[in-house]
């Protein structure tokens, strides 16, 4: 076992404490249809945060992924309910569209060596304003294959279902962790979340690589807004209000590190697992306000911190060093 | 003969007390209700007052869920409850679609559902059982309604002079924003000299109404009336008239929905004239229903609040009485 | 490749000719007319001063600047790279000083990001992981490759860094400062491969401040000084003292140091006994970095610590400066038990430290020279005992005169700033401060010769002016010039104490490989 | 002609162009925009409503400058304006006669020291810990308001006592009250940074932490102050937030507010790296996002529309601050010379 997998481990036994916990108190807990609900209910979730994954290993941030999955439920349903348009084309447009926002937020961040911080947060106003531009209204999806795709159950073992949507998630996670793993690219996004300098200086395609990166989130986001209008049936300009921390909180849950270079999309799944497992406690405990949810995500980020530091403090501390001292202000100067 | 005769009826006897004593013993219930969120004060006190009845009868357990404004939070609420196999599910809609799919899985679980205030979309309609609240349109009627008959009674209204009428609008896109703006236009249709002259949101909340109402004054004073589609944004509002020179109240006209008691207030004080009841207090009504349904009787299709108006002349008897 | 024949063309026509190159940055002219030749199958060292354009060549070799004028030909093709990528394609890679991987990647990725092996269109690891022993082989390295690099020592680092490049089918190697952060036998490790490398017809740049090594590796030296080309020469041909000569533009009598060690050396005899104790330090130690020891320094003293890279000396700083907390032993100053559990109160107590890092622990880039000079002192008087802008510029003004520091004017940003002048800077903090004990670690290191003659002035001067100091340097000639005694480290252990005539590089060699 | 090269060269002149821009369409665009008049006592008008509701944002961006400056970030404003509402509220208490349940003075200094106490939190979360400043601060952001909400029992309390009025409705000498606590607010901050040595310390951690503290500066303690501070702002805040519309909603007080005051600080100048910072830039950039809003409701749009203009504000700017796309433009523009 190596230390590196040791957050992801920590976030295993905190999934099955917490259902193990809440199957020994509930009745009804310890189901595989409860199991199962925690993908069908957070699908959506994961695209996002297989996104998120990327970015934040590149040592940035995404925070207008809520906003952009607001805006691709807006334009999918518009195209649906008001063009008549078909899925056929309803799809690929509204996951271009995502892309190209992905796309133009990357150029900005890359080329003019802005903050990823900062662009991102005007990619949240923009994308939340245009879907004001679309509809100040809800906009209902009659359309039938999108019925089709909310209502359909794909039967497992006995009664037990789930939705398309989980499928298109599985997938997507299995995607994200070839490419994380088996592609030039993926590594390239981890080399630069370690040392961008460095990874210009070893020839790398920096530039490509992390306009690619936002171009990607941008995608996932986009596909999760589609997976969510399966969801929901709706387009609503609030759909994924505050949903970025959600998926920074997820990724974060999941043992990736803020600073970049560190970090894997199977720990991100366990993260939407125990993000969405601690709404289902809450739920079914029945009688904390909703607040709490807050605290206790809250809390749980900031025991992860802490655990990080507690657990990586070999390796990650003299990485955290390393690399202060190789690019001191690399950001700054460059 | 008679010996058996008379053990039959002490078993008949016995059987009967025993069934009735069954039935008078009804069995416990296990109760879901998934609500919007606490945006604002009705909501809670929404909130509060049906978790505050279910506590009163001992044979309920509510299991409540706030879904923080969030629609996706709600869906996992409803499905959690399905999965924790509660007996029945009571249910405020966010925004109308997008529920059908959970609903249906309710339905194959053979769980109830009854909403509370905010009804799903027409199609889904049938996965419910009934919608008990308020209805956001008449709310509107109401308001418009109270408004006529006020200009009469003070004689402001010839019907040929312009009545200035600014509106704040809720949260745009919302149920009660959509409806109270559609019932007030309603009534505005019989009014030739009445004009909207500005109506923007002010997103239901007190700070964002005010900071409307100034910009409303900036670029015209001539305000005749304020229809506020909360009581907040019009408490918001209030402020930024004083600021403006102008008396709350006298110069220009205040209605609001809601009847919170910072208006009860604003009433009483004089620098708010009217505000349409719209009652959060839904408790009681839902644990009855819940009764019915588990003693087997049939729900009616819609269980509508009973809701007053107030102005000057009864807010300051009533003020006392609000709980929220 | 046929080295012979290699060898044969490069007698006749370069691999590589830069021509006329300008250069120029606001209010700086970094090269002027600098013309370089490099042959295939030779090693070429570019020497001369920090600021002689030597890094600036080379950025605009590699694609990282771009030339105002001037004309590059790769066998005899005119090429202008725009980025280190395109340099790359062209056959061009670069070992920089500083070692430029990602240390959480494994080694073996370290090797090869970029152009991992793939199969069936997926990187294939076994392959990737076995090749990068293999290459690792070859400069008789042997380390799990699947580790993350930040495992590893530096040295282990740099090692892979140069496999890396080596690796890219490369026609022109670049190595900048390779050598800063290896011990003798890494060196000479490295050495070895240069040289098979160059006998297989690679052309091979070195840069290093090292002059012993350049006459060891190299065969041809091009002399920059002040951006200008002084010369190209073949090693054998040109002396060192001419070298020397050449790079500072300086006639060989103004040489002083070869007399001040034996001056040192005399005067440290006589300093002797009636000097009072400046700082007194008892079994301090810290486990897993230093192993307990104990030293003194009296007024007027220059303790050298003399060490391979690794043995604890800058550990040893650390520690007495409160950098690292002790977790035994105890610091006296001035005779008085002192706690130091923080830069703050090592500060206060009168100590100044000069980082070897001074880019990440040294300098502040952004802010000016003035701030640059003036935050330690500040911070000794506390936050809101402000010293006044106009009496911060006379301190700045003064220390920028009295240590020759070259800046446009005592507002200029720090940053701007050549190596060799941000460590005078560093020094002027502190020199602000009046300490009574000074510890330099490397303050020589990565800095050219005039500069390192400057400091090494500067240390003698403050310790006859009564300042202790603890001076430590990885050229044991220089400790030597500059001690009064020597402390000699050795795997995180001090072995040994020598003064006066004790106190020679052989001397300081024959310890560590005897002692333990 | 000097001080323009001094000016065009310093980091104020990009805001001020984009508010001068601002307002010079407004001047073609919004009738009676720069109209100020004199209503009983006080002026009134669009320009006067900019500054006053501003306000908020601007203490809010006076602590967040600091803490930019450290290379931090602070997105726990707005729930902490949240929690400086709730506590201010409750002790003040929604008494109808106006009679506060404790003192106004108490109430407003224990709300001050809640948040002082919270800004504590993220301070030794961020310098004794060591966590990362978005992380540190995301754990307040998502519990304050949960705290918000307990503290004021998830209800909307209204308050009456007239004194505190004063704060975010008052006027003095015909000025919005709230101004001159924003001016006090940056004139103590502008002497405490800049006439002592705090300014320097501040913008030296930014840069180069590990150099500061070998340079025997409390590193640590700089940080900690600075988050403390943006605390206390954030309280400030909210206790005008709080008055402006007299009542505390944990929902809805100081959201967002945190997004708003960040903006503003980079507007002005101030970079997200650390290092120097501006701090009449990040009123700059606070009245900047505040004319927008107000030129939105001015001109009846739907108000979320306005976050696509405050997006492209925001890339306008962030475009001419960085030096690449100023470079790339005056190449553009050199070449174009070059071939006419």
């Amino acid at each position: 076992m190596k230390a590196r997998n040791l957050p992801i481990l920590v976030t295993l036994a905190l999934f099955l404490i917490m259902f193990g916990g809440g199957s020994l108190a509930f009745i009804g807990f310890f189901s595989v249809q409860n199991f199962l609900n925690l993908f069908i209910d957070n699908s959506y979730l994961l695209i996002l945060a297989v996104g998120m994954t990327f970015v934040i290993v590149s040592g940035g941030i995404d925070l207008s992924v809520g906003s952009v999955l607001a805006l691709s439920t807006m334009v999918s349903s518009s195209l649906l309910a008001k063009s008549h348009l078909s899925p056929v084309l309803v799809i690929p447009i509204v996951l271009a569209m995502g892309t190209a926002l992905g796309l133009f937020m990357g150029y900005l961040i890359q080329t003019f060596n802005l903050p990823p911080f900062i662009i991102t947060l005007a990619g949240l106003y923009l994308a939340r304003g245009l879907c004001y531009v679309v509809s100040i209204d809800t906009i209902a999806i009659t359309n039938e294959f999108w019925k089709g795709a909310a209502h359909a159950t794909v039967n497992l073992i006995g009664n037990n279902f789930v939705s398309p949507s989980v499928f298109i998630a599985v997938a997507v996670v299995l995607a994200g962790l070839f490419v994380m793993r088996y592609t030039r690219f993926g590594r390239n996004v981890y080399a630069i979340g370690g040392n961008e300098q460095s990874a210009v200086l070893m020839g790398l395609p920096v530039n490509h690589t992390k306009i690619a990166i936002y171009a990607l989130s941008g995608f996932c986001s986009a596909l999760a807004g589609i997976v969510f209008t399966f969801y929901t049936l709706s387009g609503y300009a609030l759909h994924g209000k505050g949903m970025e921390l959600d998926a920074i909180a997820t990724v974060v849950i999941g043992g990736t590190l803020l600073t970049g270079g560190v970090g894997n999309l199977l720990g991100t799944v366990l993260g939407g697992l125990v993000y969405g497992i601690i709404q289902v406690l809450i739920v079914f405990q029945g009688t904390l306000n909703s607040w709490w949810t807050r605290i206790v995500i809250g809390f749980l980020v900031f025991v992860f911190c802490l655990l990080q530091r507690i657990f990586e403090t070999g390796k990650s501390a003299a990485l955290a060093r390393e690399r202060a001292k190789q690019a001191p202000k690399a950001q700054a100067s460059s | 003969m008679k010996k058996w005769g008379k053990i039959f009826a002490l078993v008949a006897a016995v059987l009967l007390v025993l069934s009735v004593a069954a039935f008078a013993q009804p069995k416990h219930w296990v109760v879901g209700f998934s609500q919007i969120g606490s945006e604002r004060e009705w909501r809670t006190a929404d909130t509060i007052s049906v978790q505050n009845a279910f506590l009163e009868d001992p044979t309920f357990t509510l299991i409540y869920s706030d879904a923080q404004q969030r629609q996706e939070n709600q869906i996992k609420a409803i499905r959690s409850f399905i999965a924790r196999r509660v007996n029945a599910i009571l249910f405020t809609a966010l925004v109308e679609t997008g529920y059908g799919p959970v609903l249906q899985e309710a339905k194959r679980a053979g769980i109830p559902v009854v909403m509370i205030d905010r009804d799903v979309a027409k199609e889904d309609r049938g996965l419910r059982l009934t919608i008990m609240g308020s209805d956001f349109i008449k709310e509107g009627e109401k308001a418009g309604e109270w408004l006529a008959d006020y200009l009469k009674k003070k004689g402001l209204d010839d019907g040929k002079k312009a009545i200035n009428i600014v509106e704040l609008q809720g949260t745009t896109g919302s149920a009660p924003a959509i409806e109270r703006k559609t019932g007030f236009a309603n009534v505005l249709k019989s009014h030739a000299n009445w004009k909207i002259t500005r109506s923007q949101t002010g997103n239901f909340t007190s700070s964002e109404g005010k900071q409307v109402m100034e910009a409303f004054l900036k670029a015209d004073k001539n305000i005749d009336v304020l229809y506020a589609h909360n009581d907040q944004m019009a408490l918001g509002a209030i402020q930024a008239i004083k600021e403006a020179g102008l008396k709350p109240g006298k110069d220009i006209i205040i209605v609001g929905v809601d009847a919170v008691k910072g208006a009860f207030e604003a009433m009483v004080a004089g620098e708010m004239n009217a505000s349409i009841e719209c009652s959060p207090l839904l408790g009681p009504q839902a644990v009855l229903a819940m009764r019915d349904l588990r003693d087997g009787k049939k729900l009616p299709a819609r269980i509508y609040t009973i809701e007053g108006i107030f102005d000057e002349t009864n807010a300051a008897e009533a003020l006392p009485t609000r709980q929220y | 490749m046929a080295g012979e024949e290699a060898w044969g063309m490069s007698e006749s026509t370069p691999i590589l000719e830069m021509r006329k190159i300008n250069k120029h940055f606001p209010g700086v002219k970094a090269l002027s007319d600098v013309d370089f030749r490099l042959f295939p199958g030779e090693v070429h060292a570019i020497m001369g001063q920090n600021g002689a354009g030597k890094s600036t060549l080379v950025k605009v070799l590699t694609g990282v600047y771009k030339q105002d004028s001037g004309e590059m030909l790769l066998e005899d093709r005119p090429i202008r790279p725009d980025s280190p990528l395109a340099a790359q394609k062209l056959g061009i890679s670069t070992v920089y000083q500083e070692i430029n991987l990602c240390p959480n990647l494994s080694v073996a990725e370290n090797i090869f990001v970029g152009r991992q092996p793939l199969s069936l269109g997926r990187i294939d690891w076994g392959q990737l992981n076995r090749r990068a022993v293999e290459a690792l082989k070859r400069l008789n390295v042997s380390v799990d490759v699947t580790q993350m690099l930040s495992s590893y020592s530096i040295a282990i680092q740099q090692m892979v860094a140069i496999v890396r490049v080596l690796d890219v089918s490369s026609r022109i190697l670049i190595l900048d400062e390779p050598t800063s952060s290896l011990d003798e036998a890494e060196v000479e490790q490295l050495f070895k491969v240069i040289r098979k490398l160059r006998d297989d017809g690679l052309a091979i740049l070195f840069i290093t401040h090292f002059l012993d090594q350049t006459y060891r590796i190299s065969d041809r030296i091009t002399i920059l000084k002040n951006g200008e080309f002084v010369g190209e020469y073949r090693t054998e041909t040109l002396p060192k003292l001419d070298l020397i000569a050449r790079m500072l533009g300086k006639e060989l009598s103004e040489f002083s140091f070869a007399m001040a060690g034996e001056d040192r050396k005399k005067e440290s005899q006589k300093a002797g006994q009636d000097a009072r104790s400046l700082l007194a330090v008892k079994d301090l130690g810290l486990r897993g970095a230093i192993a307990p020891f104990s030293l003194s320094l009296d007024e007027g003293d220059v303790l050298g610590l003399a060490g391979l890279l690794g043995s604890g000396r800058t550990e040893m700083a650390r520690l007495i400066f409160g950098i690292d907390s002790a977790n035994q032993g105890e610091i006296l100053v001035k005779g008085r038990k002192t706690n130091i559990k923080a830069p703050r109160s090592a500060m206060l107590a009168g100590m100044g430290f000069c980082s070897e890092d001074r880019k990440s622990e040294g300098i502040f880039a952004e802010l000016t020279v003035r701030e640059n000079i003036v935050l330690a002192l500040q911070g000794r008087k506390g936050t809101f005992r402000y010293i006044p802008k106009k009496k911060q510029l006379e301190i700045a003004d003064e220390l920028i005169k009295s240590l020759a520091i070259k800046t446009p004017g005592a507002n200029n940003e720090a940053g701007q700033l050549s190596g060799g002048n941000q460590q005078k800077l560093m020094l002027a903090r502190w020199l602000a401060t009046n300490p009574i004990i000074l510890i330099l670690d490397e303050p020589t290191r990565g800095i050219d010769v005039g500069a390192k003659l400057e400091i090494m002035e500067l240390i003698l001067n403050l310790s006859r002016q009564g300042m202790g100091v603890i001076f430590i340097s990885s050229e044991f000639e220089e400790v030597i010039r500059c001690s009064t005694r020597v402390a000699v480290l050795k795997d995180k252990v001090k072995i040994a104490e020598l003064s006066g005539e004790q106190m020679s590089e052989s001397n300081i060699m024959h310890t560590i490989a005897g002692g333990r | 002609m000097l001080a323009w090269k001094r000016l065009s060269r310093s980091k104020i002149i990009w805001p001020l162009i984009t508010l001068g821009i601002l307002m010079l369409f407004n001047l073609f665009f919004t009738p009676n925009f720069f109209r100020i008049e004199m209503l009983e006592g006080h002026l009134f008008g669009n320009l006067i409503d900019i500054l006053k509701n501003g306000a908020p944002i601007m203490i809010l961006a006076i602590g967040l400058t600091l803490v930019i400056a450290t290379h931090g970030i602070d997105i726990s404003v707005g729930s902490v304006v949240a929690i400086s509402a709730g506590v201010v509220a409750m002790l003040i208490g929604g008494d109808l006669a106006g009679n506060p349940k404790y003192p106004i003075a108490f109430a407003m200094g224990a709300a001050l020291v809640a948040c002082i106490a919270a800004g504590m939190w993220n301070g030794m979360l961020v310098s004794w810990i060591g966590m990362q400043p978005i992380i540190a601060t995301l754990i307040l952001f998502v519990a304050g308001r949960g705290i918000a909400m307990v503290t004021t029992n998830a209800m909307v309390i209204w308050l009456y006592a007239k004194p505190f009025a004063l704060l975010g409705q008052g006027y003095l000498f015909g000025l919005p009250f709230s101004l001159y606590i924003v001016a006090f607010l940056l004139l103590a901050t502008y002497l405490v940074t800049r006439r002592t040595a705090v300014g320097m310390f501040i913008e030296a951690v930014g840069i180069n932490p590990k150099a500061t503290r070998f340079a025997g500066i409390n590193a640590r303690g700089i940080l900690f102050w600075c988050y403390a501070f943006s605390g206390l702002c954030a309280g400030v805040s909210g206790l005008v937030v709080c008055s402006t519309v007299m009542s505390a909603d944990g929902n809805n007080a100081g959201n967002l507010a945190e997004l708003d005051a960040i903006l503003a600080v980079v507007l002005g100048g101030t970079s997200l790296n650390g290092g120097r910072f501006f701090l009449l830039g990040s009123m700059v950039g606070a009245l900047i996002i505040q004319t927008l809003t107000t030129t939105i409701y001015a001109f009846n749009v739907a108000p979320e529309i306005a976050q696509v203009v405050k997006a492209l504000v925001v890339y306008a700017v962030s475009l001419l601050q960085s030096e690449t796309f100023r470079a790339r433009v005056a190449g553009m523009f050199a070449r174009r010379e070059v071939a006419a």
